[in-house]
């Protein structure tokens, strides 16, 4: 239990990324992995899940101002106090020479962790989706990581006009590829797995849940029996196609299951 | 020496082993209770559930230190309508699933005890840790007289058995629990968590948004252990014993404190699922080395 | 930043830091007391002093744990009559002292009042967790109306501020403290130690020769916040916190939840009397760097 | 705290030292030094002090059956459970290049832990005191040693006729020790620590006081604020002398300030 006790952190900068897109960064030595996530308690507010963005000693994570804490975590100043829990979860695997990570809305946040280090090692196509170029971003860290970066918007304003499935469709078809690792909207996943699947690429996929304990206890993250905090957040392709909730189904906050 | 046998019994009710997850840990959805039971549990106790859906306390619910955690979740759950379906699931995959019921009132009890019943639930367990609303702020399971009155009328409305679970923030548990065994209860539970509460002085302020909590794990396997002792003395009913367990050994302590079944909690979060397995083995190996071919040897046996 | 200013008052009592010894930890001989104070403490409780004397129960009488101890001494002590030359010394040597009292009826504890009083305490503490003989194995603290009668009795016998000392083994420690209140407490000392047990696996028995025991130490630090936090918000009397302070900032959380001093004890086994000089070292350096300058601030903050 | 956890261990041997000594010896890694003590448990009796009369791997504790707890253990066969606490206190220190150690009846339990070492680095004098030669033990461990060994017995059966202070006079008017160690009964002790003070050497004493927890909370072994389980059960003697209880006074089990 040790690695995941409440620590207290004070916010270092807060960084604009794009119009809507904000990353907070603190100071934490513990080691962390691409796609891992830690509990982010904003004092007086609320304790919520977050993928970091950043993985070094100089942590980060990146958020979408769209409720009650994550508006306030937008609005914090230099030296705010910030209860940090975990690292937590599973991590990205690089289990071939060639990649394509693909990244969708937030989603983006956490596929950067893996596109950096990846991309020194394997060749990677990273592709990034998101309704608007406004809330596209970090598409510099992807060029200066060597990897080869697809663009896709719903609404046409920067790369692709569609969605971001249709660059992974043509990145598969053109072939190439070894493996997919993907984090976003749980349509937009659930889209990219059955392109793996159908092209036969082996994939891993970081689904998001609503979240409690954050420490495989209190059964709010589960996804077929699997803990999306401790099993997860990365999940095998074809686990997640199999079961009965990925892209279907998740827990209310109050235990029902309710429809994705 | 042959392989010693883990099974047992509380009451009517035989498991294969002493170990049963513990409610509220895992047990909200079918999904993982099934593989809670795979993974080498007994059976198991589901979340508490309720009349009414509720989403529980905002962030931080837990709070984790060296020797165990506080939680404050809400009685998050389903509500009792929607709460059928996952009973179903988990006794169609074979779990033996004892359900557990929170409510203020002895009649809301006895009205969740029979929709378990109908839902074919093995057994219900009343979580008798829930504030009173026609007290003062005390636990509806705080005094003798309100755990008669609740098993009583729970008694009167369902023909399976019932697991009465203690709060351990009291003076005298085994009162509570002959107040059950005479009002028939068919097997006690003791320790819910105990209550507790961190704060961080450097934000000047309660950790928990609740700010006062349930402590569990490590730290309070001497208060269960007490618990079950101090009951098992007083009263004829099994006894399960609940409260810091992480090893066989400490199933070892509760057995030979009196307990004839355990269930196991905030050791999940060190371990996933698979503590399970990892405590049984631990079990079984215990056993054979110490000379013990059945868990009744072990049964009370540090009463002396 | 200047020194921030560590003294404070409990009720008309001042000390020079918040830091009391607990009762039953070096608290039997003179010497010790004089010593715990040298090294820091502003002030040191005595071992419960009962009318006669009891050489209390045989060992093992303690049990260390990774994050507290269970300990079953007895009430071990030399009875009031001799305990006279002890309270006369510390006083002589300027220790502000605390005489910690126990019986087993309103009557006999405003008898030792009244001797400790004469010998010159600062205060009397009432240990109200020992069997109550009339009643039925429960703690002569367990109700509150067995403590308001203490209480009202032993303020109808001596004029000496009354510390009532709360047992954390009930539902309702507020409910209690109120009682103090009403019945003329100056007082709140929160919190004894918690009823538990340790089990050999091994050897198939209890550890302590007197089978139960009560938890001190680490393990008990959030049961003693909440009651502290509790009582505080329900009375208005000065509390006095105590269980698992070990450090600085475990003294600021309690101070933060509501106490206006603390005391200490387990963590004495860990570094000797010396604990108190450092832990006041800490709690300084925590005020200045939090930009505390009095104890007064810091005094329930974290109630909001 | 966590050196001082409960831990069970069985009798290896239980060796007779002589008609009414007996020593017990249990398996223990745990390194201890001359003078420190454990707390023995045996289950369903009691649980006392004793001096480690062995400190390496295999250890050894050496006792005289005076009472229930100590005629109990003399019964014990190998195979038996212990409970073993600590290893506690602080220990004898070779401080001079000439040691005069003194042993009076179980006292010589402890002091043959600081004889054996300290004769291979120093000239060492071990005097042995007992009532009568059954009640003496370890003549040939001193002997082994190196140490130049001195016996007194208080009925003559074996060297010198009379108490061992006797001898400890005669060592110290003859010169040449740096310094004196000692155990024994409290009024050998003293006896020893004003001969020490009168020809100005200096002197450490282990002295014993009824114990409950051995880890310095309860205040049952104090001796003038001193906590002979923590700060103890060796001191100096200038502090012992000049102490209101040394020889006088000592705590009974109920608290009473009694006389030794
Ligand atoms: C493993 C994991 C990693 C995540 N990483 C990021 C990230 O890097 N960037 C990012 O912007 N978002 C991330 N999220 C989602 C983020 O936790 C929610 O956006 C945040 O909780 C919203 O809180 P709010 O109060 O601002 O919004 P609310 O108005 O409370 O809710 C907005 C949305 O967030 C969801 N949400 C609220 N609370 C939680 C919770 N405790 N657990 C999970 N979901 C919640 C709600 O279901 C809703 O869909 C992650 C979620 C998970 C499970
Ligand atoms: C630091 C220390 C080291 C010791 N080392 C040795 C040793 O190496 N060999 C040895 O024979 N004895 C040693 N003793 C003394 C030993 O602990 C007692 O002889 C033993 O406790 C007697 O127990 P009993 O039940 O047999 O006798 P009892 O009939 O209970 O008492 C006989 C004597 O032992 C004393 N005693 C009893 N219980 C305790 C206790 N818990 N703490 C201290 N004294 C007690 C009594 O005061 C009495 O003088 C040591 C004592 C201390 C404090
Ligand atoms: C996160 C969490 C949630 C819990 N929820 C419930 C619950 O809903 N009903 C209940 O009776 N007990 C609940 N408990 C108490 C446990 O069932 C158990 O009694 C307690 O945690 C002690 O066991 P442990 O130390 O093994 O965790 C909960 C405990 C935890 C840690
Ligand atoms: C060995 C021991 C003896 C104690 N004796 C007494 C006592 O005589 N009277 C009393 O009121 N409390 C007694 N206590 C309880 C302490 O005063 C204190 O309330 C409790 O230990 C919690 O504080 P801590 O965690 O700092 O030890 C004793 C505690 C210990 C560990
Ligand atoms: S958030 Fe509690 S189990 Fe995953
Ligand atoms: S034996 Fe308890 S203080 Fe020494």
């Amino acid at each position: 239990m040790h690695a995941d006790r409440l620590r207290l952190v004070e916010v270092e900068e807060v960084v604009r990324e794009s119009p809507s897109i904000y990353t907070i960064r603190y100071r934490d030595d513990r080691p962390a992995l691409p796609g891992q996530f830690v509990m982010v308690w904003l004092p007086g507010v609320n304790e919520v899940p977050m993928s970091l963005s950043y993985t070094g000693e100089d942590k980060g994570f990146t958020f979408r101002p769209v409720g009650e804490t994550t508006k306030a975590l937008a609005a914090l100043e230099p030296g705010a106090p910030l209860g940090i829990r975990g690292i937590f979860g599973n991590s990205f695997k690089l289990t071939t020479g060639s990649a394509l990570i693909v990244g969708g809305g937030t989603g983006i946040a956490s596929i950067i962790a893996a596109v950096e280090p990846f991309s020194s090692k394997a060749r990677v196509h990273a592709a990034l989706g998101a309704r608007t170029a406004d809330e596209l971003f970090f598409e510099k860290r992807v060029e200066e990581s060597g990897a080869v970066l697809h663009v896709a918007t719903d609404d046409g304003s920067r790369g692709h006009h569609g969605l971001v499935t249709d660059v992974v469709r043509k990145l598969l078809e053109s072939g190439g590829i070894g493996q997919v690792i993907a984090c976003g909207p749980e349509r937009m996943l659930r889209g990219t797995a059955v392109l793996g699947r159908e092209f036969g690429i082996p994939g891993q996929y970081s689904v998001e849940r609503f979240m409690k304990c954050g420490i495989g206890i209190c059964d709010a993250c589960s996804l077929d029996g699997r803990l999306v905090c401790n099993d997860g957040p990365v999940f095998d392709g074809d686990f997640l196609l199999d079961s009965e909730d990925f892209g279907r189904y998740r827990l209310a906050p109050d235990g029902r299951r309710v429809t994705v | 020496m042959s392989v010693p046998d883990t099974g047992t019994a509380v009451g009517t009710l035989k498991f294969r082993n002493p170990l049963l997850l513990a409610s509220g840990i895992l047990g909200e959805s079918a999904a993982s209770m099934v593989r809670v039971y795979n993974s080498g549990a007994a059976g198991v106790v589901t979340k508490s559930i309720g009349s009414e859906s509720r989403p529980g306390y905002r962030n931080p619910t837990v709070f984790e230190f060296g020797s165990g955690m506080l939680n404050a979740m809400g009685l998050p759950n389903p509500g009792i309508v929607d709460f059928g379906e996952v009973v179903r699931k988990t006794r169609a995959s074979g779990v033996p699933t004892i359900a557990s019921i929170f409510g203020s009132s002895p009649a809301e009890f006895a009205a969740l005890a029979a929709s378990m019943q109908e839902y074919g639930a093995d057994a219900v367990e009343l979580n008798l840790s829930c504030p009173h609303v026609e007290g003062f702020g005390a636990e509806i399971g705080s005094t003798p007289a309100m755990v008669g009155e609740v098993v009583k009328t729970v008694r009167d409305s369902v023909s399976l058995p019932i697991w009465a679970k203690m709060t351990p923030n009291v003076s005298d548990v085994a009162a509570l629990a002959g107040a059950a065994e005479d009002a028939g209860a068919d097997a006690i539970v003791a320790i819910n968590t105990v209550k507790g509460m961190a704060i961080s002085a450097k934000l000047r302020m309660p950790v928990l948004s609740h700010s006062v909590g349930g402590m569990s794990g490590r730290a309070v396997k001497y208060v269960g252990l007490r618990s079950v002792y101090e009951i098992s003395g007083r009263c004829g009913l099994p006894v399960v014993g609940v409260g810091g367990i992480s090893c066989g050994e400490d199933v070892a302590e509760y057995l030979m404190a009196g307990a004839s079944a355990v269930q196991v909690g905030t050791a999940v979060s060190e371990g996933g699922p698979g503590v399970f397995g990892r405590i049984a083995g631990e079990l079984s190996s215990f056993m054979s080395s110490e000379g013990f071919s059945s868990i009744r040897e072990m049964v009370g046996i540090a009463r002396r």
